[in-house]
């Protein structure tokens, strides 16, 4: 095996041995990282540090996606970028930058929004996805097609002094109908939040390091699927001004009914490939409010 | 089962809003509150009457929608008794029981 | 005022506006931040991230001290440096990267090993100290010359799939003798641990996100800091893989015959300044363990 | 003031070890276990003798020292007792109710 050969452990070691020492990595867990895949949807306040850490740490593969260009407004907290990107692409900055931290991983470029219809043919080449977008109604696709597509999703959001962060389908669902399976978004919020009752980061605005510990709690919790992937799912917010500014919550319920990851499932591969699931209409509480 | 009340029939309570909602309380965040141990029909005080007694009593601003909707809280909301999802604990039939904390948290999209 | 010109206002709310918009910051905490000085102490795993963060945040003036060069197993945790650095001076390699980031501040490079002489000087300039160092003697050297200097101390710790975090000497002590001045590192930790209870990053590995979130929560620690003075201290332990990482702790006890910050201190400015304590001889118990 | 013991006697604790503490007991984060509600002189048991215990009933590791000094804990590790330091609670002299949590920490120098 071209694995154990001296030459390769110790060229492994050089560079990841502070990590390979603990004994919850060592050799074999840096291996699994070296041969895992992690998609990085969204490359903004969340997935700029996310993917620095997870380049760092010698993933396989590493998926980046993202259809925006950077803006100055960005630069408080997407760590990727710097003055001089400003009206580049992310995914190609994000790129270069990266590359320069690991030249020794593999990095794919996907330049674009992702969409419900090309999620899970994407998600299909990676083993953990993290949601790192800004907007209500790629939280629900994103979960939907992960449900779909058997993988782990890592789900993180921000806005203001606080973040919020959840493993969400974790055992996947739908590989062998047992009781373990992790809730996916759907349970937890069957409804959407109505457009009224949302701020985005433009509006509220968000702390740079209250986006950054989310996004780096991310890319630790992929590391630990990818590692130990029989760990337990959790919760938890931050709220970067309060007197305890971490706390863990039980969420840890799958619903039974829930359309997406249940028995009685509605929403299909077909479905979301099909790309007659109209999310933004779903969030947006206008018409046919619960087709979904 | 009865809700655990005290002596005067009241129970005491700890509310707490976050992720936006406190900005319909006062902008403040932690609320110790009283409310009756029993709701308008006589029966033992649920999370639906305590829902019911903090958008009619507590909450100050005039949107109620921002809180609840079809008698009970909105979707995107989040309600925690004990730092455990409510819908662990029977959701709206949830019996009060003296010194809960019940923590409400709208949920995020930003990124 | 120069401040309130609106050409002024407006070039703010383009580069921090995401901040400014929320009522924890707004602009008076943007000027206040402008006006900041911030020192980091160490940049290593912590001091990297935090200096990144605040950089970008926008304070006056980041101030960077450590003495080493860029090492190859530094580079899965350090995230100023990439591949190229290996070999160069960490604190020239930072400033060129965070001069990227954001050109706007001032920056002050300090390119060497802090000494218990020179801290006192040092700190003066400053308003808010970030102990980001890796050895247990200047843990105790930086807590000293906070206290000596009356500044509060960021500080934190990582050690394989752990971290502490600790808000110290805040309010900073001996400035009016009342009982709201927060501990210092002595208060919690009179005695030192022997070198043989302690286990470096080198034996014991660190992984990167862990070292990371640490670093910062430290960032934000010192934006609260500038931003909202009088907040409480508050203690955090962070366990990666454990059920519930994020445990918050009480620590929050004066030590009424600490050395360093109570009435009956015996721990000088003009002590610290001459030299004549010998901090690794107190950690390590030997003597010319190196010279302080 | 007696310490809060069961009906036999015991006092049933919750111990946690970490920050690389868990190494010298059989590397285990934690434990629950049951110990005499009085100690050696029939006093009530405290702090110390929950540490005296640890050391000679639950500690497989040979190196002593690397958990006590001095018949205390060593320097550099802090003891909460349900999360708050125990130099708060009276340290050593603490007496131990059921169901209390110890924690015990290495502290770290790593960054
Ligand atoms: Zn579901
Ligand atoms: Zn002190």
């Amino acid at each position: 095996d071209q694995d154990s050969r001296p030459s390769y452990r110790q060229s492994k070691y050089q560079k990841y041995g502070r990590q390979m020492c603990m004994p919850e990595i060592g050799f074999d867990g840096q291996i699994k990282l070296t041969k895992s895949k992690v998609l990085i949807v969204g490359l903004g306040g969340l997935g700029c540090p996310a993917a620095g850490y997870l380049a760092r740490a010698g993933v396989g593969t590493l998926g980046l996606v993202d259809g925006d260009t950077v803006e100055t407004s960005n630069l408080h907290r997407q760590t990727l970028y710097l003055e001089e990107d400003v009206g580049q692409s992310k995914v190609l900055t994000a790129y270069g930058r990266l590359r320069q931290m690991n030249s020794r991983i593999h990095y794919e470029r996907y330049d674009y929004r992702l969409t419900p219809e090309k999620a899970p043919k994407l998600f299909d080449q990676y083993d953990v996805i993290l949601d790192c977008t800004d907007r209500q109604s790629s939280r629900y696709f994103i979960s939907d097609a992960a449900v779909v597509t058997r993988k782990p999703l890592v789900h993180a959001s921000a806005l203001g002094t606080m973040g919020q962060f959840m493993v969400l389908n974790n055992p996947p669902s739908l590989i062998d109908g047992n009781a373990h399976q992790g809730p996916c978004y759907r349970c937890i919020f069957p409804k959407p939040m109505r457009p009224e009752n949302s701020r985005s980061c433009a509006e509220a605005g968000v702390l740079g390091p209250v986006v950054g510990v989310m996004g780096i709690v991310m890319a630790m919790e992929a590391i630990k699927l990818i590692t130990q992937p029989n760990s337990t799912p959790w919760y938890m917010i931050y709220n970067a001004y309060s007197k305890e500014p971490f706390k863990m919550l039980n969420l840890n319920r799958k619903n039974q009914n829930c359309v997406a990851c249940s028995e009685k499932c509605t929403i299909t591969r077909e479905l979301l490939e099909s790309g007659s699931l109209d999310y933004d209409e779903f969030c947006g509480g206008r018409i046919n409010y619960d087709v979904l | 089962m009865s809700t655990q009340s005290n002596e005067a029939g009241m129970v005491l309570l700890e509310v707490e809003f976050t992720g936006g909602l406190e900005l319909l309380f006062s902008n403040q965040r932690k609320h110790k509150i009283s409310l009756p141990g029993s709701d308008e029909k006589g029966q033992p005080a649920t999370a639906a009457f305590l829902v019911r007694y903090l958008c009619e009593n507590l909450m100050k601003d005039t949107r109620k929608e921002m809180f609840v909707m079809d008698g009970t809280v909105r979707p995107g909301i989040l309600v925690l008794i004990n730092d455990a999802d409510w819908e662990l604990e029977g959701g709206d039939l949830y019996e009060l029981k003296e010194n809960d904390n019940f923590f409400f948290i709208s949920t995020l999209h930003g990124g």
